[in-house]
C-alpha cells in the first residue's frame, strides 16, 4: 500500500494540474468578445457567449480574468441561488455567472451589452410588486407574507 | 522448347541460391541501377536497366523456388521460359553488359546484379545462346592453349626475345621456383614487353619464377561466356601445372577477368582449395615496394591518368596499390572523375569487345570514357589490364584522340633502378 | 442497435487483424525460410578481406547513396528517404502504434508529439506521391513496373492518408475513417508476403550477401 | 389531469420571480447546448408547453439511470423539469403498487392516447420473454403495448438505447434495444451508463419545448453526442505532445497525462462528459484518473477491453500469432523441401558441356 500522505499529495498535485491547465480556449473567446464589442458600439447589437459550450478550465478562466479585469458594477442576484453580474474593466463586457441554491455553477456567460437583461426589473415582476405594495399599504404587514 | 533451351533453364535452376533469392525478394524496381550502367547512361534506353537483364533468372526463381510461384504455376499462371526468351535476352545479357559491377555498388537494397548476370550467362550458354565469337574462342582455347589458338610458338618467341633484350634468362617449367607467371593472350600477342618488364623487376627483387608451356594462358573465356564446365576445364590446366611445379604462388597478370577466374572463381569451379596462392601482379609489385625490393629512380613528366579495370578494382579490391606504384614513377598524376571504385568500364569488358553484334553499343559506351579523358586531357593513360589497354588504344584511335596507353608493370620496369 | 462504423472498426481490429496477422507472420516466415534454405555453396577461394564483417557493415552503409547519385535520381532517392523515414516515424513513434506493438510483443519505447507525427505523415505522403509520379513518368521505372508496383505503393500510402484523416477528423465519420485506417493496414499486412514489400525484411540479407561477396575479395561494397 | 402549461403556475406558487425564470431559461438553454440567443424562445416554449403525461418503463436494468436522474441536488433544474411533467408510471418511484400501479399506466395510456411520452430504461429479452416480466406481463409485451399510443419514446441509458450490458457477449437473454422492437415511433436515444443527468433533463426539456431534437444516425441528440470526448478532453494537449500515463500510479498519471495507453475510449466515444461533466459539473472519469469506457457507444462492453489501448488488436491475436509462426515454419519447411529438391534435381540433371556443345541444337520437328 502506498503511503497515505504521499497519495494525498498526489491528489492535490493532480487537482492543481487540472485546475490550472489552460486549453488555449481563452484566446478565441477574447477575440470573439472584441468583435462583439465592436458591433455593440457600431450598431447596438448585443451578444451573449456561453462559456459552458466549450472546454474552459481554471487556467483559461485565469487568462480571461487577466485580460478583462474588474469593472465598476458588481451585482449579486438572489434568484433561485445566487447570480453574479459584474461589469469587467472593459465597459460593455459583462460576466454573468449563475449558481444554484447549493452554490454549484449552473451557467456562465459573457454578455456584451449596455446592461444585462437580467438586471432589469421585468414587467411581470413589477406588476406583482404593484400588487404586493397595495397589499402592504392595506394594513397587512409584509412579514407574514415573506417567503410565501 | 528445344533440348538446349531445357538445358538452359536447368542451368538457371542450378544457379539459384540464397543470395539470388534474397536479391529478387528485395528488388523494389527503383531503377537506380540504370544510371550506374554505362550502356544505359550513354543510350538512355530503359531496356538496358541492369535488373531487367536478369528477368529470366527471376522468373525461374519465382516459378520454382517460391511457394506462391509454384501455386501460380499450378493454376496455370506460371510463365514458362521459351527459346525466344533466351534469344531476346542475348542483347541484354551479352551485348549490353560488361559485368563491370557498378550496378552492384549502387543498388539500395544491396543486390549483386553483376553476380546474377554471371549466373544468367550460365543459362544462356547452356541454352546455346552465347555469342558465336566467344564460343569460337572457347573452341580454340580448348583445342589449343589460348583463345587465339595455339600460342606455344608465340610465347616461346616472345620469351626468347625478352631474354635477349633484358639479358635475363627465363626458363620454362622450372621446378622449385616460388612463382608461376601466367599471361593473357592479349599480352603475348600485343604487349609482350610485359614479359621483359617482369623479368627485370623480379630479378631486382629476387623473386624466382617460371612460365609453364603447358599452361601459360591466364584468360578464361568460360567466365565470359558464363559456363562453369568450360571455365573449370580451362582453369584446371593452370591449377594442374602450378601444383605439378609446386610453386607457392601463381601471378595473375594484367587482365581483369583472368583475375576473377583464377583467384575467385577457380577454387569453386574445381570444388577445392588450391595448394598455392593467387596474387595479382600489381598486388605483388606493391608488396615488393613495401618491402623495399622495388626501387625506382626518376619520374615520367607526362600528364598521366589511371584507368581502373572493373574486375581488378571494383570487383577485385585492388584500388590503392596501383596508385601507390604510379606515384613512384609519375610526376603529374591526375585522376579522372569517378576514378577508383566507381570508375567506368573501358566499354568492352565481359566479352563485349569480341562480340561483333555489340560494336555500336561499345562505341556508344566509350563516349563516356572519352568525355572523362577529354576533361583531364592526359598525355598518357596507364592501366593494369591488357584488354582495357587494347580497348582504350583502339577506341582512342577511332575517336581521333592522341593519347598513349601503357601497362603499369611495364611502366614500373621502365623506371627501375639499374643496379648493375 | 449497432453502430456500423464501430462494427467495421471492430472487424478490422478483431477478426480481420487476426487473419492479416496470420498471413503476414506465416507468409514472411515462409518467404524468409524459403530464401535461407537455398543456402550457398562453401566458397573455396582464400578470403582477402573479412566477408562477415563487411557483410554486416554493408547492411548499414548501403543506406547512404554514393556521391552524385542524388543528382541523377533526385525524386527516387530524396522521395525514397522521406517516404521511408516519414513512414517509420509515423508508424513507430506514434503512441497508439507503440501501444499496439506493446500489446503484441511487450516491447515499448517513448513516442513523440503530434506535430512531428503529422508533419512526418504529410511529408511521407507527398514523397509517396512523388515516387508514384516518377514510377509512372520516368521511362526506366515505367518499364520496370508491373501493376503490383503501383498497387504496393498506393497500399503503403493508404494507412498514412486514412490515419491522418481519422485523427484530424478531416472528413467522414472519424470512427469510420479509423476503421478504414486499420482496414488499410490489414490489407497491407495481407499483401506483404506476396509482394515487393518483403524487401523490408530481405534487404538486410541482400546487403549482407553483397557485402560479404565483395568483402571476401577485399573490394568495397 | 390538467394538460395546460403548468410551469408558470408552479413558479408563481413558489414565488419565483421573472428574473429567476430568465436565469433558469438561460441555464437551460446552455444545458441544451443551444445558442444563448435562443433563451427567449425557450422561455416562451416553457410558458406555453402543455404538461405531458410520462410513462417510465424499466426493463432489464440496474436502476442506475433512475438513481442518476433523481440524485441530482434538489431543487434543481432537473427537479423543475420533473415538476413540469406528469410522471404517471414509474415502478421504482411511484407510491402505488401491484394492480393499482398497472392501473395507473393503463389509465394514462387511455387518457393521453397518442400524446404521452414513454421513457424506457433497460433492454428487452427477446430469446425468452419470460426472462423479465412485470405484473405477469413480459417486457416485450409491455413495451409493444405501451409504445402503441406514445407520441415518442426516449430510451434512457445504453441498455434501452443499444442493448447495453444485458446484450454483452454471450447475451444470455437475447437482449435487444427499444429500437430493435419499435419501428414506427420516434425514438430518442440518450445512451450512457448511466447518462449524464443533466443531459437526460436537457433532452426532456428540449422535447417539451421544441419537440424531437436533431438526432444522429444512432438516434442520439446531436447537441450532446456530436463530438468525441477526446476532442473536448482537457488532457488532449498531452496526447498531442505524445505524453502518456503508462500505469495508474506512475509519474505520467500523477502529472495528468493522457490515458490512451491505459485503455481510454475517448477518441471513439461521443458524449459531452468532458464539458458538462458529472455530479453537478464536478468532474468526469478522465478527470478522476480513469480512462473513458465508451459507455455511450453500442456494444461498449465488447469493444476490445476497457484497459486495452484502442489501437490494440481486439481479437485472438496471441493464439493467431503462435499459429502463424507454426504455420509459417511448417509451410516454409515444406517449401524448403521442394526448393532443395528442385535444386538437387537441377544439379543432378546437369548436362556437362564443353566448348563444342555450346551451340544451339537444331530444333527437332
Amino acid at each position: 500500500m502506498q503511503n497515505i500522505s504521499k497519495s494525498g499529495a498526489d491528489v492535490v498535485q493532480l487537482k492543481e494540474a487540472v485546475a490550472n491547465l489552460p486549453t488555449g480556449n481563452a484566446l478565441p473567446i477574447l477575440a470573439e468578445i472584441h468583435e462583439a464589442l465592436g458591433r455593440l458600439v457600431e450598431s447596438g447589437t448585443t451578444a451573449v457567449i456561453d462559456l459552458g459550450s466549450i472546454p474552459f478550465t481554471g487556467g483559461d478562466e485565469k487568462r480571461l480574468q487577466e485580460v478583462l479585469g474588474e469593472g465598476e458594477v458588481n451585482a449579486v442576484l438572489n434568484a433561485m441561488g445566487e447570480s453574479f453580474v459584474q461589469e469587467t474593466e472593459i465597459p460593455g463586457v459583462w460576466r454573468v455567472d449563475h449558481y444554484d441554491q447549493q452554490g454549484e455553477t449552473q451557467s456562465r456567460f459573457i454578455e456584451v451589452t449596455f446592461i444585462p437583461d437580467i438586471l432589469r426589473t421585468h414587467r411581470e415582476d413589477a406588476v406583482r410588486g404593484h400588487e404586493m405594495l397595495a397589499e402592504r399599504l392595506n394594513g397587512k404587514t409584509g412579514a407574514d407574507k415573506k417567503g410565501g | 522448347m528445344s533440348a538446349t533451351a531445357e538445358r538452359g533453364v536447368n542451368a538457371l535452376r542450378e544457379q539459384i541460391d540464397a543470395p539470388v533469392a534474397s536479391f529478387f525478394s528485395s528488388c523494389v524496381s527503383c531503377g537506380l541501377c540504370a544510371d550506374a550502367c554505362i550502356f544505359f547512361h550513354e543510350t538512355d534506353d530503359p531496356q538496358y536497366t541492369p535488373i531487367r537483364k536478369v528477368e529470366l533468372l527471376r522468373r525461374v526463381w519465382e516459378n520454382e523456388y517460391t511457394l506462391f510461384g509454384r501455386v501460380k504455376s499450378m493454376v496455370g499462371l506460371g510463365n514458362k521460359i521459351t527459346d525466344e526468351d533466351f534469344t531476346e535476352a542475348e542483347r541484354l545479357v551479352y551485348d549490353s553488359c560488361t559485368m563491370c559491377g557498378r550496378c552492384t555498388m549502387v543498388c539500395p537494397v544491396g543486390n549483386d546484379i553483376t553476380l546474377m548476370i554471371r549466373k544468367m550467362r550460365e543459362g544462356m550458354s547452356a541454352a546455346g545462346h552465347a555469342p558465336v565469337e566467344l564460343i569460337g574462342a572457347a573452341k580454340r582455347h580448348t583445342k589449343g592453349n589460348s583463345p587465339m589458338g595455339d600460342l606455344s610458338k608465340a610465347i616461346q618467341a616472345q620469351v626468347k626475345h625478352a631474354s635477349a633484350e633484358t639479358g635475363i634468362e627465363i626458363e620454362f617449367d622450372k621446378p622449385g621456383v616460388d612463382y608461376l607467371v601466367i599471361l593473357s593472350a592479349q599480352e603475348i600477342a600485343e604487349y609482350p614487353e610485359v614479359i621483359g618488364a617482369m623479368a627485370k623487376i623480379f630479378k631486382q627483387a629476387g623473386v624466382t619464377w617460371t612460365i609453364s608451356l603447358e599452361a601459360f594462358e591466364a584468360t578464361n573465356v568460360g567466365i565470359q561466356i558464363g559456363n562453369r564446365d568450360v571455365a573449370k576445364y580451362l582453369v584446371t590446366r593452370v591449377v594442374e601445372a602450378a601444383e605439378r611445379l609446386g610453386v607457392k604462388k601463381v601471378i595473375s597478370p594484367e587482365c581483369g577477368h583472368a583475375y576473377q577466374a583464377m583467384r575467385w572463381e577457380g577454387p569453386n569451379l574445381i570444388g577445392r582449395e588450391y595448394d598455392f596462392e593467387v596474387v595479382h601482379i600489381i598486388e605483388l609489385l606493391d608488396q615488393l615496394r613495401a618491402e623495399g625490393k622495388l626501387k625506382t629512380s626518376g619520374k615520367d613528366s607526362d600528364k598521366i591518368t589511371f584507368h581502373d579495370p572493373c574486375q581488378i578494382n571494383r570487383r577485385g579490391g585492388i584500388n590503392k596499390e596501383p596508385r601507390r606504384l604510379l606515384n613512384m614513377v609519375a610526376e603529374n598524376f591526375v585522376e579522372t572523375d569517378d576514378a577508383g571504385t566507381m570508375n567506368w568500364c573501358c566499354s568492352a569488358g565481359g566479352g563485349v569487345g569480341a562480340n561483333e553484334r555489340a560494336a555500336d553499343l561499345k562505341n556508344a559506351a566509350f563516349q563516356l570514357k572519352k568525355r572523362q579523358f577529354e576533361k583531364v586531357a592526359p598525355d598518357k593513360i596507364v592501366t593494369m589490364c591488357a584488354f582495357c589497354h587494347h580497348t582504350l588504344e583502339n577506341a582512342l584511335e577511332d575517336n581521333d584522340m592522341d593519347i598513349e596507353v601503357a601497362g603499369l608493370t611495364e611502366m614500373m620496369a621502365e623506371y627501375l633502378v639499374d643496379e648493375d | 442497435m449497432n453502430n456500423p462504423n464501430f462494427d467495421l472498426l471492430m472487424f478490422a481490429r478483431g477478426p480481420l487483424f487476426d487473419i492479416a496477422l496470420l498471413i503476414f507472420v506465416a507468409g514472411v516466415l515462409i518467404r524468409v525460410v524459403e530464401i535461407l534454405v537455398l543456402g550457398r555453396k562453401k566458397d573455396f577461394s582464400k578470403a582477402k578481406g573479412k566477408p562477415v564483417q563487411q557483410g554486416i557493415k554493408t547492411i548499414f552503409t548501403r543506406t547512404f547513396p554514393r556521391p552524385g547519385a542524388i543528382k541523377a535520381n533526385p525524386i527516387t532517392i530524396v522521395g525514397g528517404y522521406v517516404f521511408h523515414i516519414g513512414f517509420f516515424i509515423a508508424f513507430l513513434l506514434f503512441v497508439p502504434h507503440i501501444a499496439l506493438i506493446e500489446e503484441l510483443t511487450g516491447l515499448s519505447w517513448p513516442g513523440v508529439g503530434r506535430v512531428i507525427i503529422e508533419s512526418s505523415t504529410v511529408l511521407a505522403v507527398i514523397a509517396g506521391l512523388a515516387l508514384l509520379y516518377t514510377r509512372w513518368r520516368d521511362p526506366v521505372r515505367r518499364k520496370l513496373a508491373t501493376w503490383v508496383d503501383y498497387l504496393v505503393l498506393i497500399l503503403s500510402l493508404l494507412p498514412l492518408i486514412t490515419g491522418y484523416v481519422a485523427v484530424n477528423k478531416l472528413f467522414g465519420d472519424p470512427t469510420f475513417m479509423m476503421a478504414l485506417h486499420i482496414l488499410s493496414v490489414d490489407i497491407l499486412m495481407i499483401v506483404f508476403p506476396f509482394t515487393k514489400l518483403m524487401h523490408a525484411f530481405t534487404f538486410a540479407m541482400a546487403r549482407y550477401y553483397n557485402g560479404s561477396i565483395q568483402g571476401r575479395k577485399g573490394a568495397e561494397s | 389531469m390538467p394538460s395546460s402549461p403548468l410551469l408558470p403556475k408552479l413558479m408563481k406558487a413558489h414565488g419565483v420571480s421573472r428574473r429567476s425564470f430568465m436565469k433558469y431559461c438561460a441555464s437551460l438553454t446552455s444545458l441544451m447546448a443551444l445558442p444563448p440567443a435562443m433563451a427567449p424562445r425557450v422561455a416562451h416554449a416553457l410558458e406555453t408547453a402543455p404538461r405531458p403525461s410520462v410513462i417510465w418503463l424499466s426493463f432489464q436494468e440496474c436502476t442506475g439511470c433512475t438513481e442518476a436522474i433523481t440524485r441530482s441536488s434538489a431543487p434543481s433544474l432537473e427537479e423543475l423539469i420533473f415538476d413540469s411533467i406528469s410522471l404517471d408510471y414509474h415502478h421504482t418511484l411511484q407510491a402505488a403498487s401491484g394492480a393499482a400501479a398497472e392501473h395507473a399506466r393503463e389509465e394514462a395510456m387511455r387518457e393521453h392516447y397518442g400524446k404521452y411520452l414513454v421513457i424506457v430504461d433497460g433492454s428487452i429479452p427477446l430469446d425468452e420473454p419470460g426472462y423479465s416480466a412485470i405484473a405477469g406481463i413480459s417486457n416485450l409485451d409491455m413495451l409493444k403495448e405501451t409504445a402503441e399510443g406514445a407520441a415518442a419514446i426516449v430510451s434512457v441509458g445504453t441498455c434501452a438505447a443499444y442493448g447495453g450490458l444485458p446484450q454483452a457477449n454471450p447475451n444470455p437473454t437475447g437482449a435487444g434495444a427499444v429500437s430493435d422492437i419499435i419501428k414506427d415511433k420516434p425514438i430518442i436515444n440518450v445512451p450512457g451508463c448511466p447518462p449524464i443527468p443533466m443531459v437526460m433533463t436537457a433532452v426532456l426539456a428540449h422535447y417539451l419545448t421544441f419537440g424531437i431534437p436533431d438526432l444522429d444516425e444512432l438516434g442520439r441528440p446531436k447537441a450532446f453526442f456530436a463530438e468525441s470526448i477526446h476532442d473536448r478532453c482537457y488532457r488532449r494537449p498531452f496526447y498531442d505532445k505524445g505524453l502518456f500515463a503508462e500505469g495508474f500510479d506512475d509519474e505520467g498519471a500523477r502529472a495528468g497525462w493522457c490515458l490512451y495507453k491505459l485503455g481510454c475510449k475517448g477518441p471513439t466515444t461521443k458524449s459531452v462528459c468532458a464539458t458538462v461533466k458529472w455530479n453537478d459539473g464536478t468532474s468526469f472519469p478522465i478527470e478522476a484518473g480513469h480512462g473513458c469506457l465508451g459507455c455511450t457507444e453500442p456494444d461498449f462492453w465488447d469493444n476490445g477491453g476497457f484497459y486495452k489501448p484502442l489501437s490494440a488488436p481486439a481479437g485472438n491475436y496471441r493464439r493467431v500469432g503462435q499459429a502463424a509462426v507454426i504455420a509459417g515454419v511448417a509451410a516454409g519447411a515444406g517449401g524448403a523441401y521442394l526448393a532443395r529438391k528442385g535444386k538437387a534435381d537441377a544439379l543432378a540433371n546437369h548436362e556437362t558441356v564443353d566448348a563444342f556443345t555450346l551451340e544451339k541444337e537444331e530444333k527437332e520437328s
